[in-house]
């Protein structure tokens, strides 16, 4: 199996080229060899993303936008490209439709002020699933407490995808206007069927946001093809730095927006009395913004794009099958979703030993995997469990790092035993 | 693997504690939570001989935890137990045992988890909170 | 004048061995040597802020306050860190008084959204200087227009100091809650005399926001002999990265402010119903935080204690003094700003000669300056100019690049001649 | 210092404009403004020979745009000033002269200035409104 997998993987990527390029994977921890299991929570930097940042701050830093020097141009016309490089990425139809923002969290806010709080009215309701992070939960309860409308909640079926039964329900007395839902489960690794869903809002007068924080990463994005209304991501799950992150909303859906945070370059005037907006997306990028790690983004965006998508989407399927199967033979392990369209998230408990308990001792054996409740405490309540384990990939894990960590928790196992 | 906390007492009394439940009749209660992994404890107190029983949902470090401290309170004063506390965190802090600890120093080795302290002393908090408000 | 100001300054700070530090300072611009004279703007970044940056891109980097393996407690050691030294750095009361934001800029809009929007009653009055920057301007119009607060603009006297008697007629019917004020004008380079600003705002039950995006980068900050409620800057400013910002407030105020954004890590139970939020500060931090900004904003400050304020007050002292005395001598040009107190950056106008034109032409010499309404527009009205040419210092800047800009102006006036 | 933009001809215009000035009477309004640096001009138009006057608050860059815009456009059909603001839009943005333009040339120079470009078209941002909604 394993010999297999190897091979099915190397035809699809030369892993061996892209692990040199992350200097942090050849690190020991306690003595052991690093095993970064923890992608789906935060990925590591390859030396592209680490130079840009080092060349803007070496040799083309300056603040953007304000300058008419050299420098300020120079560093302008880099963090503007990456706008142009965004919108290619997930093909937007406008540059202008790019919003850059922290993180998604910000990003998800950011709709939830101000197209939450203009557009959507005391009385209309906002659908998310069962199965979002805090961040596409929270602020959606946050703008009903404050704002009036209602917040609604799809229900997931046992294996971990929508419920389209629930969907009707939901949206049967045509009260949603914002299905906010999201594309990939940081918990369950299920995709959710983007293009459906977008269909299914829209033909119930409803728009969409997809929380593409998961997905993005593992796939190509055509947010025209989905027909997205607004999708969010950040760059730091992209092999990019933390700091950035992005909002894309259709043009007309920005035009209409008020601005989020004021201050700096979202202006068109200001007086005392009364200031007039600029037009998305500066609108919405209030002082001075994270330049270097935009261009950081930029630079992980041609990193992945250099790999491609077909490449990635292969050999993430190929150590998914491979992890679903290998953990599957371990006895007292249960995988915690089972989604027919899943990727590289895979969650699990096992039987007598807490989610805790298996991080630490894998931590151990130098093996990096998240437990706890991943953000998603109503899911754990939905799945019947106060925490899963979690073992989650990038663009440069091994099938054999999925060995090491079935042969950690045979380990484990014992220990309980 | 280097795995010294997770010695036989410690998975030992966490697979089988010997002060678990939750009585029918108590004088004190007193909860433990950490919101960021969901791990809870409730340590029920019978002020009489400081009987302390605990319901434990969480890790091996935090049920052993809990059950290790019911037993070495046992019989002791309130003002017995904050000394008791203080020293025991002392030691998950620094691995530093303590002989005054007695079992309670199997528990050590937590200090080369730092992100894990927490869970020893959540039950610890627990019960100072029952004593304290009950 | 020029050699007692050099040997002044050199007495103070060893600027040749900072200027090593930065390597973007050998750059050429124009085939120039570049002559950076818009610090003010955003700062250069000095090797040990990209080496921290590197560092932990290459060696020890995870997602923080969510993971029980090592790379993540390392990471989440390394960030909080940072935020002892940024409490000890303006001498906050406790860490927890530290709230991460992207900027400063986000700082204020934090406060406006949330003390603003509760605390803060319709009715009452926010005061703001006619010095601010639009980032202590805006967010205080959006409240006005979103909550129904009043704004009240305080008067500067024509040398761009505070007009105190203005102040009394501001506070004059008590509504005034908020006083919220830069510390040093961005575009005046007036100092504002905070400890004062603090106790007449506190003798009228109002509470004080200062904006120390400008001042925090020449000046030991104390906030608690200041009296500060809020507190904010920027870390690009600080000679550390983008993307990372600082709100200081008291710790009885944050813990009586709602949240800002919701997501992960600021909360502290998540149930569909009904959510709970953290305590400060993480109440304030949703979602993944500027991890790596923030430990270069950590490297940025121990970089500026190790060249202690005392040293740079006086070099920047030495440096506006000969700016001062240089560019009077300069034929046509006007200094606009004359405070008592006042430091390293500069605004000036030349009579036939726009600012853009000087800040074209100066580029053309390798030198930096701005050239604009600096995020300042009603200021701009209040000076009856439409815009100037600024330059501003950092602990960098060398006596010899001032002469530089003043040749260069020479030079400019004659093509206008 | 490499200065080329400003040659005489672009300080000469800005300095002495020939076109500027708000005259009493006029069929047509346009306004260009920046509000990142407060540069604006107005220009007003009157439709029979294409007479048109400019008030320019900014740059020399932009104050000279508009003055040999206004004696460029002169006599000129809208069509015509739609196909030289092409060209003269294509020349600013690429520094290659375009002989079509006569004095306008003097402006090529701004190509080096990515930041200043919009500075010499904006006084034909005006003009088209003008000409457009009026
Ligand atoms: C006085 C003042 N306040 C606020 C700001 C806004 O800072 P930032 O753009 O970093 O949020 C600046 C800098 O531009 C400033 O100079
Ligand atoms: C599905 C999903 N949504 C949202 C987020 C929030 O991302 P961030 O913390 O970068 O804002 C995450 C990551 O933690 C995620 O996995």
């Amino acid at each position: 199996m394993v010999g297999e997998t190897m091979s099915a993987t190397l035809q699809h990527i030369d892993i061996a080229a892209i692990r040199e390029d992350f200097p942090i994977l050849s690190q020991q921890v306690h003595g052991k060899t690093f095993v970064y299991l923890d992608s789906g929570a935060s990925a590591q930097k390859p030396r592209q993303v680490i130079d840009a940042m080092s060349y803007v701050m070496e040799a083309q830093y300056a603040n953007v936008h304000r300058g008419l020097h050299y420098m300020s141009e120079k560093t302008s016309d880099a963090y503007e490209v990456v706008r142009d490089k965004v919108a290619a990425f997930i093909n937007a139809g406008s540059r202008d439709e790019i919003v850059f923002t922290r993180n998604a969290t910000e990003s998800i806010n950011l709709v939830a002020y101000t197209y939450g709080r203009t557009v959507l009215k005391p009385g209309d309701a906002v659908a998310v699933s069962q199965m979002e992070h805090h961040a596409n939960l929270v602020p959606w309860q946050m703008l009903r407490d404050a704002h009036g409308t209602e917040l609604r909640i799809i229900k997931i079926t046992d294996s971990g995808e929508i419920d389209f039964n629930s969907m009707e329900e939901v949206f049967a007395d045509g009260k949603v206007k914002l299905l906010a839902i999201t594309q990939m489960s940081n918990v369950l690794g299920s995709y959710t069927p983007v293009e459906r869903l977008a269909k299914f809002a829209h033909e119930r007068g409803a728009k969409i946001l997809l929380d593409g924080s998961q997905a993005i990463v593992h796939r190509k994005v055509d947010v025209q093809a989905i027909d997205a209304d607004f999708y969010v991501f950040s760059g730091h799950k992209l092999y990019g730095p933390t700091g950035i992150g992005v909002l894309y909303a259709k043009a007309e859906l920005l035009e209409a927006m008020p601005p989020f945070l004021g201050g700096g370059d979202m202006i068109a005037s200001v007086s005392y009395e009364k200031s007039t907006w600029a037009k998305p997306p500066h609108r919405f990028e209030a002082g001075t913004p994270a330049i270097i790690e935009t261009i950081g983004l930029g630079a992980a965006i041609d990193y992945v794009q250099g790999i491609g998508f077909e490449a990635i989407a292969a050999h993430e399927q190929v150590l998914t099958e491979h992890a679903l199967a290998t953990l599957d033979n371990i006895e007292g392990l249960r995988i915690i979703g089972r989604a027919q369209d899943r990727g590289g998230v895979i969650s699990f408990v096992m039987k007598d030993v807490h989610a805790h308990d298996i991080a630490t001792l894998l931590d151990r054996q130098g093996i990096a995997v998240r437990a706890g409740q991943h953000c998603a405490e109503p899911l754990m309540g939905r799945l019947g469990v106060t925490s899963t384990a979690r073992a989650s990939f990038g663009v440069y894990t091994l099938p054999e790092e999925i060995d090491a960590l079935a042969a950690g928790l045979q380990r484990i196992r014992k220990i309980f035993a | 693997m280097n795995t010294s906390l997770y010695q036989n007492a410690v998975v030992e009394r966490s697979r089988h504690p010997r002060f678990a439940g939750h009585p029918a009749v108590f004088d004190l209660h007193g909860r433990g939570a950490n919101p960021l992994c969901g791990d809870a404890v409730d340590v029920f107190v019978t002020r009489e001989g400081m009987h302390v029983a605990h319901e434990s949902h969480g890790c091996a470090i935090m049920t052993a935890s809990a059950d290790l401290m019911a037993g070495a309170v046992a019989g002791k004063s309130p003002e017995e137990i904050a000394a008791l506390r203080r020293s025991f965190e002392t030691t998950v802090k620094t691995g530093r045992e303590n002989p005054e600890l007695g079992e309670l120093n199997a528990l050590a080795g937590v200090s080369e988890f730092a992100s894990r302290i927490r869970c020893a002393t959540l039950p610890w908090s627990a019960l100072a909170e029952a004593l304290d408000h009950g």
